[in-house]
């Protein structure tokens, strides 16, 4: 298979499975009962009285920190993948100094995660 | 773009429903099973379509929409989420010659599809407007990258020994031994993380009914509803298959045992992976919030990492082994 | 033949794996110390390693140009220079706040320290650059150090919002010179500066002159904002204002003296063939003018408004990076790279003695408002002294090394005919006198507001010293410098290393 | 070994009071005796060496003597020899007679300064640079070495009008640094100017080339002559604001008016004259055409710095700014003296230069004694004061009649010569300016008389007359003008071959 | 060159949208967004250039990895940064974030 027609077939796959839900709940539409009333429109929160509230509350800061580490170790991996495809071919050309070359990359990422375990990120409390 | 083009993910499409419909059914006997209860055994033969009914009343149930709610989102949450679910099964090769798209980076296709899902969960979270279920969705997120790390960490190994990231080439060069004997410690993160990444038992938590009512799908009923719950199944499918193509060698047969059909093969496996996630589900308690992210952050990354250089290490002490 | 890793001689870079190995060593050893324990051993390791690094940049001044890692990492005498001074800056803001950090947030105490390391290395990158990504990831690793250094004062919202300001002007500045980096590739499809002259020159000849020159342009303006010159240099005094002091003055010195290698190396490195081409005279030159111009004029002029030291020190820096710019501007002259370097070298002493008392007065008085200075002739008649001596040599008086910096640069101009741009940098001096004699007039002729002594610290003290004597050596004999600087190789900064085997 | 010395003469009285300031800082600040007494020692040495200098220096043979070169700096060029930069001290007519001036009224003001109550140390430290930078102003032989220390008086007396000022000192001292800072920016964008033209700073060698006709005739090809002619122009700016040409005047009346007499005398009496040198040295032996171009222009001014200055002199009261504007007056018959562009104009420039230093200088140590005993300079409340004070209105008297150019002290002398100059070339500008004399006659005279004689002021009452310490210094200052006066050659021998060459090379 | 004027001119709108949005929006986190929008345009560009450049070859590409760690660590700094803004403030309009004056 070409380039193309793999991605082709990706498209295929999109096509697809934006056609199951649009299907699905058009059919759906048709079968099902619409009767809208006042509670039935209500956010569950007890059952009984509206929520009190926005509920787009500000969230704790540990979601925030937990997002940023990941985009850090997230693009760590960027660089981590096109070395392990080229690892053969580098390990030949280079020797072993590749792997003391990631090594190095990879112990200051480590520092970064130490350094966060330090300061109690990786608590959930 | 010819005709299979579309007819083979129709033909997939349906395969996976059906697999999703029975995996339902599966995993609600087994359960019954190892608990001593029988599980499902009304509908039909054996409970057979226990799930086809549940499918139907979803079907006939009137879709409420919270007053509240940010309608455009809520709508689009659930089809945001289940897309990419389906998209990635593109990758995804069953024998030599049954695939869909020989994708050359197959490996990171399916991490970067698949993660598109998050999105759809945190919108689905936020436009309900609903406690329950933005925190719900807050924690499916926080839950889900955490563990996309130690999941792309962990088979860099795989990627390393051997040298591509078209699933396909993977699979071929598990010819004489799987990558779960070499990458013992990759697969164990692997699979430990991407039972987080499913969002099961131990690790089901953004949805834990005990704690948060039903997390980020509180607010969702009929199809809706449907479309989350499709998507889970159809990553159990996705994750089973991928977990098989990476460590368990794909559609290579064990022990030269090469007259049963690679195909086959490949199912078995593909059971067996099933199964155990079933199997887990009916064994582990859930584990708590903290206890969950530092299980990612304090071990499973740090393991995948010293994974990576081991495997470097094994690449040298074997060299031409494999 | 591909030369690999191990086939370069690693010792031409051994200044920067020593702040590099510091800085890593330093993260850890803060993190294993006791939280809120003694952090004076990690200054101290810091000092260290900076003057060690110092010292090794200082033995290889004079050895051949040499470049490394597939010629993307360049070490010449240009970069030897620029890495003293970047060294030196930071040696002496280390020491000057040993006892400053102390009080501005324990808790930061270690993170200031490798931090400043961690940004000092990307300025060191920066000037050894000989590829657009290597001087771009030297560049974003000091800018990234940096807006965090600006914002440790984690709870004080002054510090925050500079750290703010700074991090999305910053942003901007970077995406401008990366969009710019792009057009350089795409018209030469390669990334190290000396090939992309030579193809840019061909692309330049056959049609691509815009694309040649908005990507100069589209650089020059992150370059201006980086150096703190107009018109971008709105950051300058928020930031300055809202960091820490001796954050402030690493901004105001190490900062700047990067942005200053950044901008001599690209436009030299790269589009120095413009000179030959035409555009140069009609267009580059014309715009490095205006910045200049403008930077002096908005400089001085807005300075004279502040009441807050710091504030008045950030625009005074914008116009120092306008008296800065006029040596490249002035191509034509044969000074360029001693008459820059000569000031910054001055700048640097000047600038970080004034800043280091500021900071002994802030201590003291817990603001950095003008007014904090009255009568410090006599709450401090030595600290009062230096700070006049720093602020004459600001003002471009003899006999100090601001006058001799000044006075170089203008002999650079005039022997490059730029007469206006010369007369401009005159006068605008002159009004620059009005409020750095403002603080002298503070010191010396108002009463202080309690006559208790104001302490300073040793380190502080020893900053101060050696400020004062350089600034002042600077200026009586500038000899030593002179002949120092004549004695480099400047001109292989123009042109690749045609031999990177030593064969 | 003698002849060593001698050659080192120049440089060791330019930094001679340094001696001074190493001392002052050993001396604990509480110590006011020891400090007064340590800063005025300090002033005798420059004194003496500079008269030294006078009596060693050979008049007949005219030219540079003295002269002594210490290399260093040197700044590489492109295609020409490298600059280099030297202490090049060395004295030559136009020079020297300054030089001495300027000693000896830098001991009479430390003489002066035992009025000042504040921060002592402070105040001799910066006095005896600023007499470092006043020396080094006239014997350094090089332009570079001049304008550093013409810096030095800036920056020191900033300080000194600044610290030590009256009620407004400060806006004094920022109008002083501002327009003498635009004046120095001035002088270096000259500087530069000339060194692009000459590629030296040497004076010798500078003025061999402004007079080398082939350079000359390069110099007035269409693009450069632009620029030696603004190269002219920022040279008489930068001097003409010292001087202070008329419409630049305004910072020197606030100083003249807040500054303590001490420093004023210091100021108005050499501090002023460093224009009228810049002018003469740079302007008349640089620029020989343009110069003559401007001289009518120069002449104009001078005549409005006469007229002007006197009128408002006139119609004072208060004695400082009376004198303020005095010295605007006389600095126009300077600025007569240049535009004459001739022998005996040049020499009665220089002439006034000197003669008007010791006069201000006597009459501000005057006021400071007056101020010091009265606490008022306003003519209004010191009538009468002759009864009280009679020695002290004697000086003032003195003073007065050598300021309005009585004969036979040296205003006489100064004024004679530049008119005589003048007449010359510009007559009619020259007889204007003889209404100035007229005018001159009647300011001084109505202060003298209306402080001095009638009934004595409610304020003055009690006042005490001088005392030695005060007098003698007053009747140095009084002999020198007098000496002057009776004997022009003391100061016309010397400085006669200088300005003879400088003369016969503008063709004058 | 047809293909790549295309890409130049969704990288140059990309870029000019940022710079719009860096310049007037008031939420702290859309600017942050669109000064990585600005980073990304300039990906875009090199991405382009890498195949359809007057010299194509994968340093655009390479260049490309290290501008994306790079604007992720922006990012995070300047999401770390706002943090400790918000914490203080309580807001993230940016207009109301003027402490900072002569």
């Amino acid at each position: 298979m070409t380039y193309t027609e793999n991605y082709l077939s990706v498209v295929g796959f999109i096509l697809v499975g934006l056609a199951l839900p649009a299907a699905a709940l058009t059919v759906g539409r048709l079968l099902r009962p619409y009767q809208p009333s006042g509670p039935k429109a209500m956010a569950y929160e007890s059952g009984v009285l509206d929520p009190t509230g926005d509920s787009r509350v500000q969230f704790h800061v540990r979601y925030y920190l937990f997002a940023l580490l990941f985009v850090i170790f997230d693009v760590e991996a960027v660089f981590l993948y096109p070395w392990a495809v080229a690892y053969d071919a580098l390990r030949a050309d280079v020797g072993l100094f590749i792997l003391a070359e990631m090594g190095i990359f990879v112990f200051f990422l480590v520092i970064g995660l130490v350094y966060a375990w330090k300061k109690r990120v990786l608590e959930w409390t | 773009m010819n005709g299979w083009t579309l007819f083979g993910p129709v033909t997939l499409l349906s395969v996976v429903l059906l697999f999703v419909t029975y995996a339902i059914l599966f995993e609600r006997k087994v359960m019954g099973w190892m608990q001593g209860r029988h599980g499902p055994n009304r509908l039909g033969p054996w409970g057979l379509l226990q799930t086809v009914a549940d499918i139907l009343k979803l079907l006939i149930k009137e879709d409420t929409i919270p007053r509240n709610a940010d309608r455009a989102m809520f709508k689009a949450a659930p089809v945001i989420a289940f897309v990419p679910s389906f998209v990635v099964l593109a990758a995804i090769p069953y024998t030599k010659g049954l695939l869909f798209s020989d994708l050359a980076v197959g490996l990171l296709y399916y991490i970067a599809i698949s993660s598109i899902t998050t999105i759809g969960i945190l919108s689905g979270g936020w436009a309900s407007n609903n406690k329950y279920a933005l925190l719900g969705s807050m924690r499916s997120v926080a839950q889900m990258i955490s563990y996309e790390i130690p999941l792309v960490m962990s088979v860099i190994g795989v990627v390393m020994a051997a040298g591509t990231l078209n699933l396909t080439g993977i699979v071929e060069s598990q010819k004489e031994v799987w990558f779960i004997l070499p990458q013992i410690i990759g697969f164990v993160v692997f699979f430990i993380a991407s039972l987080a990444e499913l969002n099961r038992t131990p690790f089901d938590l953004p949805e834990a009914e005990s704690e948060l009512v039903a997390g980020y799908h509180v607010e969702y009923s009929g199809f809706r509803f449907a479309f989350f719950m499709l998507a889970e199944y159809v990553y159990v499918y996705a994750m089973a298959a991928l977990t098989t193509i990476l460590f368990l060698g794909g559609w290579n047969p064990l022990f030269g045992i090469d007259f049963i059909p690679p195909i086959f093969w490949f199912a078995l496996k593909f059971l067996l992976m099933v199964f155990l996630l079933i199997w887990i589900r009916a064994t582990l308690p859930r584990i708590r919030m903290d206890q969950l992210m530092q299980l990612g952050w304090k071990v499973l990354l740090p393991l995948s990492l010293i994974n990576i250089f081991l495997s470097a290490v094994l690449k040298e002490v074997f060299s031409g082994w494999y | 033949m591909e030369k690999y890793f191990l086939d370069y001689d690693w010792t031409v870079m051994a200044p920067e794996l020593i702040i590099l190995a510091a800085a890593a060593l330093l993260s850890v050893i803060d993190l294993l110390l006791k939280e809120g324990g003694n952090r004076r051993l990690l200054g101290w390791i810091s000092l260290a390693a900076v003057i060690g690094a110092g010292v090794v940049a200082a033995q290889q001044l004079g050895d051949p140009a040499y470049e490394i890692l597939s010629d993307t990492y360049r070490v010449d005498d240009f970069a030897r220079v620029f890495k003293l001074i970047l060294l030196a800056g930071t040696g002496l803001i280390l020491l000057g706040s040993f006892r400053e950090m102390d009080r501005e947030g324990k808790e930061a105490r270690g993170e200031y320290i490798y931090l400043l390391l961690a940004a000092l290395l990307g300025g060191m990158m920066l000037t050894s650059s000989a590829d657009l990504i290597t001087l771009f990831v030297g560049l974003e690793l000091l800018s990234l150090a940096s807006y965090i250094l600006a914002g440790i004062r984690r709870k004080r919202t002054d510090s925050n919002e500079a750290a703010w300001k700074y991090v999305v002007m910053g942003g901007v500045s970077s995406a401008f010179i990366l969009y710019g980096m792009s057009f350089v590739y795409g018209l030469t499809g390669t990334t190290n500066l000396y090939t992309a002259q030579q193809r840019l020159f061909e692309a330049y000849n056959s049609g691509y002159e815009p694309f040649v020159l908005l990507s100069l342009f589209l650089m020059l303006l992150g370059f201006a904002f980086k150096a703190a010159s107009a018109p971008f240099h709105m950051w300058a005094p928020d930031v300055y204002q809202g960091a820490a002091t001796p954050v402030t003055s690493f901004l105001a010195v190490v900062s700047k003296a990067a942005a200053f290698s950044l901008i001599l190396r690209v436009l030299l490195g790269t589009y120095l063939f413009l000179l030959q081409a035409g555009p140069w005279q009609e267009l580059v030159a014309p715009a490095l003018l205006v910045i200049a111009a403008a930077s002096m004029v908005i400089g001085n002029t807005a300075a004279l408004r502040q009441t807050r030291t710091k504030r008045m020190m950030a625009y005074s820096s914008v116009a120092h990076a306008g008296y800065m710019l006029v040596p490249l501007a002035a191509v034509a002259g044969a000074m360029l790279f001693e008459s820059t370097i000569y000031y910054l070298i001055a700048y640097l002493f000047m600038t970080l003695g004034a800043f280091t008392v500021l900071m002994v007065v802030e201590r003291e008085t817990g603001n950095e408002h003008l007014a904090s200075f009255a009568g410090l002739s006599r709450r401090s008649p030595l600290a009062a002294a230096a700070m006049t001596v720093f602020l004459v040599s600001l003002a471009g008086i003899p006999i100090t090394a601001g006058f001799f910096g000044k006075f170089y640069i203008l002999i650079h101009a005039v022997t490059a005919r730029e007469f206006w741009i010369a007369a401009v940098m005159l006068v605008t001096t002159v009004v620059s006198y009005f409020y750095y004699f403002g603080v002298i007039r503070m010191m010396y002729f108002r009463p202080p507001s309690d006559g208790k002594k104001v302490p300073i610290p040793a380190g502080a003290a020893v900053v101060i010293l050696i400020s004062l004597a350089g600034t002042l050596l600077l200026g009586f004999l500038p000899q030593w410098t002179l002949d120092f600087l004549g004695q480099m190789d400047w001109m292989s900064t123009l042109s690749p290393v045609r031999d990177t085997l030593g064969q | 070994m003698m002849e060593q010395l001698q050659q080192a003469l120049p440089i060791g009285l330019v930094f001679s009071p340094l001696i001074g300031v190493i001392v002052l800082l050993c001396i604990p600040r509480d110590k006011a005796g020891w400090l007064k007494g340590v800063g005025i020692l300090a002033t005798l040495p420059p004194s003496v060496l500079a008269l030294l200098l006078y009596f060693q220096f050979d008049a007949r043979a005219g030219g540079v003597q003295f002269e002594q070169r210490l290399p260093w700096f040197q700044i590489q060029l492109p295609q020409i020899p490298p600059w280099e930069v030297a202490f090049h001290f060395g004295v030559d007519g136009l020079s020297l007679p300054l030089a001495v001036m300027a000693a000896l009224v830098a001991t009479l003001a430390a003489c002066a300064s035992v009025y000042i109550q504040k921060r002592l140390k402070g105040y001799f430290l910066l006095f005896l640079l600023l007499e470092v930078g006043m020396l080094g102003v006239f014997l350094a032989r090089n332009m570079f070495l001049f304008f550093l220390f013409f810096e030095v008086t800036l920056v020191t007396l900033f300080f000194l009008i600044g610290i030590w000022g009256s009620i407004y000192r400060e806006k004094a001292a920022n109008r002083f640094l501002l327009y003498n800072g635009l004046g120095s920016a001035f002088l270096l964008l000259a500087m530069i100017g000339l060194f692009v033209l000459f590629q030296s700073l040497d004076y010798s060698r500078m003025q061999e080339m402004a007079h080398d006709s082939r350079i000359q005739a390069m110099l007035a090809q269409e693009p450069v002559n632009n620029i030696v002619r603004g190269i002219f122009l920022c040279t008489v700016v930068a001097f003409a604001i010292k001087l202070p040409m008329f419409p630049f005047h305004t910072w020197m009346l606030r100083v003249h008016a807040e500054a303590p007499p001490a420093v004023v005398m210091i100021h108005s009496g050499v501090l002023l004259k460093m224009g009228a040198y810049g002018l003469i040295r740079f302007g008349v032996e640089l620029f020989p055409q343009q110069m003559q171009a401007f001289a009518g222009v120069l002449a104009l001014l001078g005549l409005i710095n006469i007229l002007y200055g006197a009128a408002l002199a006139f119609v004072q009261n208060e004695l400082r700014r009376l004198l303020a504007y005095a010295s605007v007056s006389h600095m126009g018959i300077i600025l007569f003296g240049i535009a004459a562009l001739n022998v005996s104009g040049l020499t009665g420039a220089v002439f006034q230069a000197v003669s008007h230093g010791f006069i201000s200088a006597l009459l501000f140590f005057f006021i400071g004694s007056l101020y010091e005993r009265t606490g008022t300079t306003d003519i209004r409340q010191l009538g009468g004061m002759a009864r009280p004070a009679p020695v002290l209105t004697g000086i003032f008297l003195a003073g007065g009649l050598a300021l309005l150019g009585l004969p036979g002290m040296s205003g006489f002398i100064s004024e004679f010569l530049a008119f005589l100059g003048l007449f010359h070339e510009e007559p009619g500008l020259a007889a204007a300016g003889v209404l100035g004399l007229v005018l001159a006659a009647a300011y001084t005279l109505r202060a003298v008389l209306k402080a001095g004689f009638g009934p004595v002021a409610e304020q003055i009452k009690g006042m005490a007359d001088t005392r030695w310490p005060e007098t003698a210094p007053m009747m140095v200052l009084l002999s020198c003008i007098i000496l002057i006066g009776v004997w022009p050659d003391v100061l016309g021998e010397p400085m006669k071959v200088t300005i003879q060459t400088i003369a016969s090379r503008i063709g004058g | 060159m047809m293909p790549v004027t295309s890409y130049l001119a969704l990288g140059a709108i990309l870029f000019s949208v940022g710079l719009y949005g860096v310049l007037t929006k008031r939420n702290a986190v859309v600017v942050l967004f669109c000064v990585e929008l600005m980073l990304n345009a300039a990906n875009i560009n090199l991405v382009a250039f890498s195949k359809y450049g007057l010299y194509s070859n994968q340093t655009g590409q390479v260049f490309t990895l290290f501008t994306i760690t790079i604007a992720a660590a922006e990012a995070a700094v300047g999401v770390a940064i706002l943090f400790a803004l918000y914490r203080n403030q309580n807001t993230v309009k940016v207009d109301r974030y003027n402490s900072l004056n002569g």
